[in-house]
Order: structure tokens, then C-alpha cells, then sequence
């Protein structure tokens, strides 16, 4: 699936949580089921600024796709990696760099991604597009 | 008689909903609101009166002076202060500290001295003892606390020589909430004649403070926690030390005369004012000062003792609850963790539910150190909250363990 | 369009009287009045979201801290700075040359060094510099002006050479009304690889000010001058002179981590704005911007001319009356005396008759050095002034000189 | 004559002039008439702090009465200095240290002896004072 079938579907997936502690409920159930990173890729290397919550990152290369993974010491913030990854794992790199993720917007998560909540997440939505175009570099 | 449904009518944005739910805000120790006898004081002032203050030949700019000079008046006679040149206007709390950290620091802290803080001050009443430290070659020294809160005042003795030169410390921890035998710390550095400056930015609001009571040789606080608006904090110095330190920041204002060959500086208070002080920052103060004196300061305190002893009732109450600073001796804030979850997590659904704390290390990272943690979730209060507001807060956090856990 | 009734309604000072009379204020260089919209927009934020900046997991924190970085964005694009990390918060234009000449001054100016002003600098612009060249064994090197009011820039080429670290000069002078050929300076300057101060605490309100065209490598100036509250400044900076400058104040906010064997400091602009900043002072300013960009600064600019193009004719039609600075050059303030009349007198008599003006050296007394005078009589334009006031204020002093001779 | 009666005479001449400029024009005229205190007297020493106009005092005891001298490079302060020296000079210097300057305030001039004017007023009676108070202890 694309980048945008998948928004498309999370934002199915989400319409019918009309209450906040749906959505919040939906998040940390993700967020439990997202696969725990193991310690040794939790560097500082790989840690986003955020002073509140710290969230790490890493990437690789594979046939041309870029793989993620990621973590949080939240809850709440693990199901929204959960959910990001979802929609940019395994993408080719070009269409990562270019992608507008609307669907953060459209079920109501976008402020949670603002620069000012320094939970790591603003910066981890800003690696995840700059590794990708960096990727498209290599190549 | 502290009357709270009055005081609630006076704060226009505690009646504001968050979320479409009545805002519950507990985070007084960030930043205060402010009552409309302050928002309107200095509205009334911009539409009638402003003008630049001092040397000003005309009506308005005596008249803003005037009101400038007052305040400072009002601050003196808040503080007990001998006298108005002891007296500074600041930015902040942390400009105050800075401005110590420079002026008296460049002049009496040489290499191998040593500054005496604590373990659990705040961020501004560390980082500019540790720069100035670095630049002077001189030592920082820590007197630790237990896991109480409390300070191990023995170890200030330990501590204490003849390099010491100055000890700063906090009268409120923002981080645990703990008041510290700042009287018993001065009357012991005295005995030494080393000056101690109290961070005052936590208790100024909370309870009297009397400068000539406690003896101290420096007092800061910022009027944004106090009920006063943005941009104006006070420096009070005793007039000996003030005298004999030099200029922090130089321009208009704070000389009497300037030539390219010699530029001479002003007197008490104008020396550390240098440009154009935020006159109407306090002016602000001034109308905050006179809000609390009108509900009085012991009322303000009493209410607000009742309010942390109701949530520290409550809490203890609860299972998986951690309160950080035990202290018996404690005011306007506490601290705690669910236990195994993440303060962030909780933060962000007691947000949810009209619920404004503070998450994270309160830009203490020494005390959350102590404690081994990343952060706690504090609630700090202030003269218009109420036990109601308590009960939903305890509410919100039963809410939060139950959907993360 | 230009509607001066409407501009003279927004600004509810203007129409109170003193003395029984309408007020007629010509103070604005010393600070400007504020229109309501400004008033207003603090006001609001006051009631309905206030809450301090950054690190807020709650609702009205980050509400507040967005109104911040917005106001940081109002004004980069004011003033056409490449990015929102040349931007930085201060209390007022002496701060922002105090940070600058503190944390600039100790990274680059060694023993031996040269620091280029002007004459006609405001003492604000003088002092840190003095203060600077003292501690570090600098020198202060003056660029004169001829008795026009007009830098003598051929001079400019002497004085430059492989010591001169910096070049700090105002834009419009305080004092004269002159506007200093700061382009040209700051092209010279950049020949020989020195970076430039430009002091735009004059400049900003009166005229477009474009940092990449102009190409300075620092700006300051203070809201209050500019339609905005007291207690907030600006400090422009070109990134990599910013990023390679220590910080100034330390405490809260500004740092990444804090222990007592290390403390780490926060990228720009954080890592210049320790503690709580004057954020609603930020928004005010954010809002004098606004209306301002309403208004159109060419507008703005074009007014202002005619009313000072006005006064001049006005005055220059007196007997016994000197004018200080007769640049063809002049934006916002004039400057003059009646012969053989001190100052001070010319102002207590225009006051009785509500005219709002400043006498005395205006903080630059090597201005009045040159001329050799005491003082002046300086009357300084806003957008809210007209021909009318101008015409009360010529018929004032001509009042004072009948009384006074 | 006493202080006091001196006030009081000094009152009953203002009461008649009731607007600003009949006072000042009467400032200007006692301001002319102020004798002009000699050039080696306006030492730094004897200048009153006070940036926008300059003045200077001087002061001698004769006979435990105190004889001042002032000066101002501004007319109307000259004025005013002129009164007030009316007011003050030839009295015993006890009379002088406890003294109540009422007579300011009712003929409309005590706003421009506050110190914010910064004319040098305010530190002048200040200094008039201050002078007399110690006088009274070298007795
Ligand atoms: C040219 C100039 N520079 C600096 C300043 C100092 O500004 P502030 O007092 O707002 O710091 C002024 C204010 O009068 C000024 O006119
Ligand atoms: C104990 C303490 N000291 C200093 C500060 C710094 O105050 P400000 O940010 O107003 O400068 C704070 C504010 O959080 C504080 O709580």
C-alpha cells in the first residue's frame, strides 16, 4: 500500500472514535503492542530532543525502502510511533521526503506533533523525512 | 475573611473551559493567572498616563514615574526592606540571579573560592553559580537533601570554610514543594559572614516574607508567579552589598555622566537599571502586591496549606503513588509518579480531561536525579483553587491508571 | 489608505487632556503610545490562555507557547530575517547591546582590539561597548559628524583596520533625527570582514527595515518604542555569528541538560533566552507589528516625513532658533533650541500647555559636547501626530520665548 | 520673620495669580531677579544632582543662622530657587532641619521639586536641610 492508502485507511480506522479516551485508548493499546527496541539502538545518537518524553529512531536501507524503527519511553507516544510507522515503514524513500501527513490533522493528533510539546515527536516526524531524502542522496 | 467565590470571580480565565470542560489549572508554579485589578491597572495606565519615566519634563512623564517609584515602594514595604534603594527591578527571578552571579561574583569570587547551592535548586539558581564558577576558577559545593526533601544542614558545616563566598539557595523547592530552613542557613552562614541569597520565586506568593526577619542578604523572585504580568522580577540586596558591587548591564539610564574619557555611574537603584526598565511590569507587580495584601498574606498561606494537605490526604489514599519530598514542612506544590507510568502519559490525559499540571524534571534535573526518575507530575496551587478542584485532579488520576495500566 | 482619524481613534491616550487642555504628545522617541488593538490582544490572552511557554503537556501551555513562536515569526518576517533562529527575545534594545557586547565582546575582542562607534550613539550604545574595551583591554574608536548631523565616513576609512572587531552604530540618531548612511557602512564594514551593529531602536518604527538588504549583522531595538508594551526587545543576528556566540544569561529553558559536572546548552534561539521570557510582552509586540503592516510602514514613513518636513519650515521661519542636525536625511525627531533660553524652561511652560516633549541630553551627551550645549528641546513624531499638533506646538514655544526673554 | 510666616506671606502672594502662566510670568520675574551666584561657586561640589537643569548651593552659618546661596542655569528654577531661599535663608538652623515646606504644595509647585524631575529641586532641599541638621550638631 501507498503512503496515502494507508492514511486513508487509519483514518477509517479511527473515524468512529468520536470521544477523546477512544482515540486515547486506541493509542496506548498500540502503543502496548508496538515491539519494544532493544536497548543497545536506544543511544544518544539515536535520541530526538524532547525534554519531556524521549522518543529514538533508527533506519536502514533495504532494496531501496526505507525501514524504521522506533520507541518511547510513553505510552501515549508509543502508539503514535505505532501509527507513523505504520504509514511510513517499508515506503520508498522518494515518497517519504515528499509525503504530507494529513492524517495526523484529520483524527485530531496534530498538535501533539508540535515542536512546543517536546515530546520527541516533532523532531521524529522531521529524521524520518530528512533520513529519507538523504537515502534518495545515496542513491 | 478569605472569601473564595469572590477571589474565583476576580481571575477571569478560571472560569474559561478547556476542551469543553471548566479548566482545573494546577500549574501556579509555572505561571500564576492574573486578577483583573492587575490586567485593568495597567490598561488604565497605557489608555491615560504612559509615558517614558524619569527625566521627563512634561505631566504624563511625571505622572508614570511617580506610579514607577511607587511601586517600588509597594515592593519595599511587601518585603520589609530598610529602604528603596535595596530594592531592583528586574526581568525575572533568573535575571536577578544572574545579574548576583555577575556583579558580585566579578567582585568578590576569585580563583579556589567556593559557592555553596543545593541539590534541589532550579535550573536559574544553578547554571549561573556553575559559569560563573568555570570562569572564575572557583568551586561549586552541594549541600544534598534526603529523600524527604529535607536539607542535610549538617553537611552545610562540612561545607562552610573560608573560601566559602556566597550561598544560594531556594526558600520553596518548585520541584517538591518542601520550605527550607532558610532562617536557620542564614543565621549559620552569618556566623561566618558569608552573604546567602534566598531564591524566593516559590514563596513570595505563598507565604510573608520579611527580609529583615530572615536576614537575608539577597532575596529574587519574578512577578509572573505571583499575579503580576510577564517581564518584571526584583533583585532586593542589602544596601552595603549593592553599593559595593558594580554595574550589570550599562546604557542610558543608569549614569550621570557619559563621555568617550570617563562614564560615571548612578547611585541606588538606577545603577542595575540600565535603559528602559519594564515600568509598567511594575506597575503590574505593584497592583499584585496590593491584591494579595487585601485577601493578606496568612490568609493566602492558610488556604493554600489546606489545599496541599487535602491532596496529600487524597493521594496517600491512593495505591501505585509515589509523593516525592516528604517533608512535613511543605507549601503550594506537590510531586508524584503513578507508579511504572510514564508522568507524560499521565499528563496528557488529565490535559484531556481540563486538567493543566506540569510533567517533566521542572527544570530541576538534580532532584529528579535523586530520585532516579525522569520526571514527575506536579500540581501547584494558588489562591483561587479549591478543593473541588482537587477532587477532579484525584479523579482524573484514577481515570489515567486505569486506562494505562 | 492613510486615515489619520482613524489611526488618532485607535490610540485612546491621545484624546485625554492635561491640564485641562488636549495632550499633545511629541515624546515618542522615548516611547511611543499604544494603540488598543495591542491592548486588547494582551488583555485577551490574559483571560483566556495565558500559561507559561514550552514543556507543557497541557492545553493552554501550548496554546501560549504557539502565540510565542508566533510572535517570534511576526517578527522575522517584519524585519525579513532568514530564519526564526536569528530572532531573539530580550527586554528592551539595552539588553540586546549588553547580550551582544557580553557574549560577542568576550568569544572575539582580545587585548589590544578595536570596537568603531559614532558621536552621536545613545548612551545605551556607548556604555556596553566602554564597559567591554575596559574589562578586555580594548580600544573605543569614534567616527565624528560635522555640525549637520552628518557622519564623517571618510573617517570611517581610517579607523578601520585588522583590530576592529566590531562596528556598532545607530541607524536613525536619538538625539538629531539624522538617518546615518548605514548601508554604505556596513558594505565598508564587510570589505574588511567586520560585522555590524545596527541600533534600530529609532529606525524600526519610522521606516522599512530589511535585514538582508541592509545586510547588518546584528539589529536591536525595543518594542516600546514601536507601538508595543514595555519590557520586550530584539536581538537580530545573522545565524552563524549566533551560533558561534556563548550564551549571555543562564537558568531555566535555555539549557538541554543540567548536572553539576556538566551542563549543556539549547540550540538558537533558546539557548539566549534564560527563564521565563516576557512571552505576553512578545505578543504585544507581535501585535504593534500587525498594526503597523495595517497601516503600511511606507505610509507610516511618508506621514512622519511630511509632519517633520512641516516642522522644519515652521521652526526654520523663527528668529532665535537653532535647529541641531539640518541632515537633508531625517526621519522622526527634531532638535532645537531657542537662543539663550535653557531648555528646561521652553519644557516646563510647552507642559503647562499640554505638549508632551523632551528637553535634557537625551542620553547622548557626546552629542551635546559637540554642539556644545546643554541640552535640546527635541520633539519626536508618531503616526498618530498631525499638522495641527505641530502648529500648537510652534505657537507654544513661541508662547515660552515671549515669557522667557 | 519666621519660617512659617514666611510661608504664609508667600502663600497670600501667589493666591491672587490663578493660572499657570501669571505664576510662571512671577517665576521668570523673582528668577531675573536672583542675584547670580559667583562663577567659583558653581563647583562640581556644590551641583546638585539633576540632569536636566544644573544648580548649585552654598551655605555658611552666622550668628546659628544659616546663610545659603543658590543658583540654576534655568530661570524658572531660579524662581523657584528664590523662594525657597526667602523661605529659608537667615533662619536658625533648628528651625530649618524640622521644617515643614507646606507653602509648595498650596501655591501649586511641589510637583516639580519630586525627585523624578530631575531639576535638581528635590536634592537641593534636601541638601538644605541635610546642611542644617548638621550645623545644629557642630553647635
Ligand atoms: C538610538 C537609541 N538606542 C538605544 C536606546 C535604548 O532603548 P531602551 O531604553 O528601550 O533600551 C534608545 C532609547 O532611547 C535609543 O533612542
Ligand atoms: C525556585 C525557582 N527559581 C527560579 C525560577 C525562575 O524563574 P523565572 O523563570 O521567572 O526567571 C523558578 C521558576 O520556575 C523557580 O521555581
Amino acid at each position: 500500500m501507498k503512503i496515502d492508502e494507508i492514511q486513508f485507511q487509519i483514518i477509517k480506522e479511527f473515524a468512529p472514535l468520536e470521544e477523546w479516551f477512544e482515540k486515547y485508548e486506541k493509542l496506548i493499546d498500540l502503543g502496548k503492542k508496538l515491539p519494544v527496541m532493544d536497548e543497545e539502538y536506544k543511544t544518544e545518537a539515536n535520541l530526538m530532543s524532547g525534554c519531556q518524553s524521549s522518543v529514538w529512531i533508527t533506519s536502514r536501507l533495504e532494496n531501496g525502502r526505507v525501514i524504521f524503527q522506533a520507541d518511547s519511553d510513553a505510552l501515549i507516544i508509543r502508539g503514535i510511533i505505532a501509527i507513523l510507522l505504520k504509514v511510513v515503514n517499508n515506503q520508498p524513500s522518494e515518497d517519504i521526503s515528499s509525503m504530507d501527513l494529513y492524517f495526523l490533522d484529520t483524527i485530531g493528533l496534530s498538535s501533539n506533533l508540535s515542536p512546543s510539546r517536546a515530546n520527541g515527536l516533532a523532531s521524529l516526524v522531521q529524521y524520518i523525512k530528512d533520513c529519507a531524502k538523504e537515502y534518495l542522496y545515496e542513491r | 475573611m478569605f472569601d473564595i467565590n469572590k477571589i474565583r470571580s476576580d481571575f477571569p480565565i478560571i472560569n474559561e473551559k478547556v476542551y469543553g470542560r471548566p479548566l482545573i489549572y494546577l500549574d501556579n508554579a509555572a505561571t500564576t493567572q492574573k486578577p483583573l485589578v492587575v490586567l485593568n491597572k495597567t490598561t488604565e495606565f497605557y489608555k491615560t498616563i504612559n509615558s517614558n519615566i524619569h527625566r521627563g519634563v512634561h505631566y504624563l512623564s511625571e505622572q508614570a514615574s511617580a506610579a514607577y517609584e511607587n511601586a517600588r515602594k509597594t515592593v519595599k514595604d511587601f518585603i520589609n526592606a530598610r529602604s528603596l534603594t535595596e530594592v531592583i527591578f528586574t526581568r525575572s527571578t533568573t535575571e536577578s540571579i544572574n545579574l548576583l552571579a555577575d556583579s558580585f561574583g566579578n567582585t568578590y569570587v576569585r580563583e579556589g573560592d567556593e559557592i555553596i547551592i543545593t541539590e534541589m535548586e532550579h535550573h536559574s539558581n544553578i547554571v549561573p553559580w556553575q559559569v560563573l564558577c568555570e570562569r572564575r576558577g572557583a568551586h561549586l559545593k552541594i549541600i544534598p537533601f534526603d529523600d524527604n526533601g529535607l536539607l542535610l544542614i549538617d553537611k552545610l558545616h562540612d561545607l562552610i570554610n573560608i573560601k566559602t563566598k556566597l550561598i544560594a539557595i531556594n526558600h520553596v523547592s518548585n520541584a517538591l514543594g518542601v520550605v527550607n530552613p532558610v532562617k536557620d542557613i542564614i543565621r549559620m552562614a552569618h556566623q561566618h559572614n558569608i552573604p546567602v541569597l534566598i531564591d524566593g520565586a516559590q514563596s513570595i506568593q505563598h507565604l510573608p516574607v520579611d527580609v529583615q526577619d530572615l536576614d537575608c542578604d539577597f532575596l529574587a523572585f519574578s512577578g509572573h508567579k505571583m499575579y503580576a504580568e510577564t517581564g518584571v522580577g526584583i533583585l532586593y540586596g542589602k544596601e552595603k552589598w549593592l553599593e559595593a558591587m558594580p554595574p550589570y548591564q550599562t546604557g542610558g539610564g543608569m549614569i550621570t555622566s557619559v563621555s568617550f574619557d570617563e562614564t560615571k555611574f548612578a547611585g541606588l537603584p538606577q545603577k542595575f537599571e540600565a535603559g528602559t526598565v519594564n515600568y509598567v511590569g511594575a506597575i503590574s507587580l505593584a497592583a499584585a502586591i496590593e491584591y494579595l495584601r487585601g485577601i493578606g498574606m496568612k490568609n493566602v498561606f492558610t488556604h493554600e496549606k489546606e489545599l496541599l494537605d487535602y491532596t496529600v490526604k487524597q493521594l496517600n489514599g491512593m495505591d501505585d503513588l509515589t509523593i516525592y519530598g516528604n517533608s512535613p514542612n511543605r507549601c503550594g506544590t506537590i510531586s508524584f509518579n503513578l507508579n511504572g507510568i510514564h508522568p507524560y502519559d499521565v499528563g496528557m490525559i488529565l490535559d484531556k480531561l481540563g486538567i493543566a499540571i506540569r510533567t517533566g524534571n521542572h527544570c530541576t534535573e538534580p532532584v529528579m536525579r535523586h530520585f532516579g526518575i525522569k520526571g514527575t507530575i506536579r500540581a501547584s496551587f494558588a489562591v483561587y483553587n479549591t478543593r473541588d478542584e482537587i477532587d477532579v485532579l484525584v479523579d482524573g488520576i484514577k481515570k489515567a491508571r486505569e486506562m494505562l495500566l
